[in-house]
C-alpha cells in the first residue's frame, strides 16, 4: 500500500496476466484509461474480460486491444462503433454480453460494496433478465442482478495524490469511480499527481482507499468521437 | 401532412413543465430541445453524469472531457452538475426523472417498446434505454408511425425483443399523438390534414378514437 | 418544481400529517436539520415514524420531539443519548427498530436508486437476521434487505443553490445525501443559499434533482456532543 | 501482572502495517493510535464520513461539523477524504478496511462475538460495529478477558445476541494473545508475569496453547 505510486503504465501494469478479468473506465473515449490501454496492448495479454461501457473505436481505446484478438470476452452496454469488433462478434470469436448502462455501473459499485447481488426494475421482461431470477416486489416486477468485480480496475483521473485520492474532471467521470471501488486491484492514472493535502478533502471522487496503484500518464489524446459545434 | 421531425419534436415540447428534469434520446428526441417553450425552465440529464446540460459548444469551447451521451461535444449551463454513472442511474432508476422522450422501433398496446435489437443484425446495445423505461414514469415516444417499408410500428404485439414491458403511455408519431390505455391505443390528435382513416389504416393494434380528436396546431 | 426556494421553515414543512415517515439527516448532532426539526416541534405532527441514524441528546434534535411525544417509530442504529427516549422505550410508548449502520445508509441509497433491496452479509446469524431472507451467495451467507424511503427527507447542508445543488462541510455530510435521495419530497435546510452557478459543477455532493424544497436556516447552534481538545 | 488499557493498545499497534486502513472502535481500540510504531504509517477511517483522521483539536480549531464515529471533535491530516454513509460503509462492507479493532463484551471459539446488547438492559444499538465485523476480513478484538465478576468473556458458544458470526480469529487481552483456529482459542502471548494456568482457568471455551506461545515485552 505504502508503494502506491508508480511512474509509469509499464510498472504500474505488473501482475497482469492472461485470462484475467479487467474493468476500464471511460464513456465512449471519454475518460478512457489511455495509458493502461496502451501498456495492455504492448504487453499483449491475450483471454481477457473486459468490462467496459463501450469498447472503443477500431484505432482508439479498447479498439487497439481487439486489433490483437487480446479480448474475449466484453460486458458493456453499447458497443460497435467498431468493425473489428463487428467481426470478432459475428464470427463468435468475441463473446458479448450487453447490459443495460445503468445495471452496469451498479453492478460495478455493488461489487465494490460488498453486496453481492440487488433487485432492480430495468430489464424485466427483456432478454436481460433471461435466466436470471425474477421476483413480484410491492407489485413490481424485478430482476436480481449480481454484482461484478475485477482482477484489475483501470480507471483515469483528472488529478490524484499519492494516496490514490481522485478527482475527475467533466464527463470523463463516469464509470470510474465505481470501478475503482470493483478492482481487486485499481490501477488509476491521473493527468497530474500531486502531493497529499492539495486536494480539497470535501471534493474528492475517490477516496485513496479504493486505488491500489497511481501513476502521472504521458501523451495523452483524448480523442472525441462527435465533434459537434454551434457556430 | 405528415409531420416533419421538428414538428414531431415541436408537438413533443408542449408536454413540458417548468422545473422538469428531461432525458432526450438520440434523434428526433434531441430535437425537442429547440422548441421548449416560453418561460419553461426544463433541466436536461445526460445520463453519463451531466444534470443541466447547454448547447453545443463554440469552436474554442470544446472540450473532450465533456461530452453528452451520444459522445457529442457540449457544454455547461449556471447550476449545472456533474457525477458519475452510478449516481446517474439512481437517478433514472430511483424515478427521479420528470420525462424520457426517446425513439423506438416498435411500440405496442401494451406499452411495450423495442428499440434497441433486430435480430440477425448487429446489435449495438440497449446503452442506457432499458433504465429510462424502466425508472421513469412519464415516457413520450417519438417515432415515425410506419417504417420505411410502410409497416406500422404501433403494434398489437411487438415482434423485436423489448426494451421495457408495459412502460409507454404516450406516443408523438407523423400522423398522430396517441396514448396507451386498457390494451388499446387511443387517438388524440391528428397531424395537419392526417384523417383518422389513415391513422388506422397504419396502425397495426387496437385503436380507439378519442371524442374529443382534434388536429395539431403549429 | 420551480417554486423550490422558500422563505423558512414554516412555509418549506407544508404538507406533513400525522402518522407520515420521515427521514432526517445527520450523525449524532452533526449535520442535523435544526430548523426543520424546531418547526416539526413547533407544529405538533403525532404518530410519526422517524428515520435517522441517532436520536437527539434529551434537549436537541429528535430528542425535543420525544418530548412532545411525536414519535411513534425509531429506525436507527445507535440511540438511548436520551433519557426520554428510553423511558418511552421501555414503557413500550415507541417502537425502536435498529438496523446496523452501513445498512441503515444502504436501504436509504437503495430507496433513492430504484433498488428494492440488496443483499448483504451484514447482521447475518444475528437478530437483524430475523424474519429477513437469507441465502448463500459463493459460499458465503447473506439477508436481503429492503430499501427505505420516506414520505419526506430533511437534510441539512453547508451551502446549496436554488436549483437544489447541495453541498455538506466535514463530516456533518453523513446520512443526508443519501436521505435526500430516497425522500418523496426532499426538504433541504442550507446555511448559505446562492445562484445556480455560484457551486463548482464537479464538486456538488447532492444535484438538485433530489431537492423539491430548499431554503435558508437561522439560528444554527451546531451542537457538540464530546467537545475533545488537544491541550 | 496483567495488561494495562494501553499495554492492550500498544501489543495491538504491533500489528499495524505501513499504509493500512485501520478502524479503531471506542475504548481501548481508540488508544491503538497513541501506539503507532515508528515508520508505519496507518491511515484511520471514522464510519460517519472521514478517512485520515488526525488528533483532537486545539481549542482554537473545534469544529462543530468534523466529529468522529464517536461524536468527539477530531481533526483531519493532509490527504484526509470525506464521503457521505453509504459510501463510508462501501468501503467497510466492500472489504477494503485493513483492519477493524474493537471491543467486545464475548467472544467464542467459533469466532462468534457479541458487543452490542444485554438482554433485560437498555440496548443503544450496533452502530457500525456489524458492518465492521462482517466486511473486514482481518480483526482483531481489545476487551479484558474476564468481566468484571471476574466470568471468562472467551466462551465456548456466546450466551448474549450476537454482533456477528464466525468472524473473529484473533483477541488481545489484559491476559493474553490469542488466536481463533479450527474451533479453539489459541495461546499464542501471555502478558508479562501471567502464567499459562491463570489464562486456562478463566477461559471458559477449548484451549490449545501454541508450541511457541512467548511472554510480551513491552
Amino acid at each position: 500500500m505504502s508503494k502506491r505510486v508508480y511512474t509509469n503504465a509499464q510498472d504500474a501494469l505488473a501482475g497482469i496476466e492472461d485470462n484475467m478479468t479487467l474493468m476500464l473506465g471511460g464513456f465512449g473515449l471519454c475518460g478512457i484509461p489511455e495509458n493502461c490501454i496502451r501498456e495492455l496492448v504492448r504487453l499483449k495479454v491475450k483471454g481477457l474480460t473486459c468490462i467496459s461501457n463501450n469498447a472503443g473505436v477500431d484505432d482508439f481505446g479498447i479498439g487497439l486491444m481487439l486489433q490483437q484478438q487480446q479480448v474475449v470476452k466484453m460486458i458493456s452496454s453499447y458497443v460497435g462503433e467498431n468493425a473489428e469488433f463487428e467481426r470478432q462478434m459475428l464470427s463468435g470469436e468475441l463473446e458479448v454480453e450487453l447490459l443495460p448502462q445503468g445495471t452496469l455501473a451498479e453492478k460495478c459499485r455493488a461489487g465494490g460494496a460488498g453486496i453481492p447481488s440487488f433487485f432492480t426494475a430495468t430489464g424485466y421482461g427483456t432478454e436481460v433478465a433471461e435466466g436470471k431470477e425474477t421476483r413480484e416486489i410491492d407489485g413490481r416486477m424485478y430482476v436480481l442482478e449480481p454484482s461484478l468485480t475485477a482482477d484489475f480496475a483501470y480507471v483515469k483521473a483528472w488529478k490524484g495524490d499519492k494516496y490514490g485520492n481522485l478527482i475527475f474532471k467533466g464527463t470523463a467521470r463516469n464509470f470510474n469511480p465505481v470501478m475503482a471501488m470493483a478492482g481487486k486491484i485499481t490501477i488509476a492514472e491521473v493527468e497530474e499527481l500531486v502531493e497529499p493535502g492539495e486536494l480539497d478533502p470535501n471534493f474528492i471522487h475517490t477516496p485513496g482507499i479504493f486505488v491500489q496503484r497511481i501513476f502521472e500518464g504521458v501523451d495523452y489524446e483524448k480523442r472525441i468521437e462527435q465533434r459537434t459545434i454551434t457556430q | 401532412m405528415a409531420l416533419s421531425k421538428q414538428q414531431i419534436a415541436q408537438r413533443i415540447a408542449r408536454e413540458l413543465n417548468d422545473g422538469w428534469y428531461v432525458n432526450l434520446g438520440i434523434g428526433i428526441p434531441t430535437l425537442v430541445a429547440n422548441y421548449i417553450p416560453e418561460g419553461v425552465n426544463v433541466t436536461l440529464q445526460s445520463e453519463n453524469g451531466l444534470l443541466g446540460m447547454g448547447p453545443f459548444p463554440t469552436e474554442d469551447k470544446v472540450d473532450a472531457d465533456l461530452i453528452n451521451a451520444g459522445k457529442q461535444t457540449v457544454t455547461m449551463l449556471p447550476g449545472s452538475v456533474l457525477f458519475n454513472s452510478s449516481d446517474s442511474f439512481a437517478m433514472i432508476r430511483g424515478g427521479h426523472m420528470d420525462l424520457t422522450v426517446l425513439g423506438a422501433m416498435e411500440i405496442d398496446q401494451n406499452g411495450d417498446i423495442a428499440n434497441w435489437k433486430i435480430p440477425g443484425k448487429m446489435v449495438k446495445g440497449m446503452g442506457g434505454a432499458m433504465d429510462l423505461v424502466a425508472g421513469t414514469e412519464n415516457i413520450i415516444v417519438a417515432m415515425t408511425h410506419a417504417n420505411k417499408h410502410g409497416k406500422s410500428k404501433l403494434l398489437k404485439q411487438c415482434s423485436l425483443p423489448l426494451t421495457g414491458r408495459a412502460c409507454i403511455k404516450r406516443v408523438v408519431t407523423d400522423l398522430a399523438y396517441l396514448t396507451i390505455e386498457n390494451g388499446s391505443f387511443v387517438l388524440r390528435e391528428l397531424a395537419p390534414g392526417v384523417s383518422v382513416e389513415e391513422v388506422k389504416s397504419l396502425t397495426n393494434g387496437d385503436l380507439v378514437v378519442a371524442d374529443d380528436v382534434c388536429e395539431m396546431t403549429f
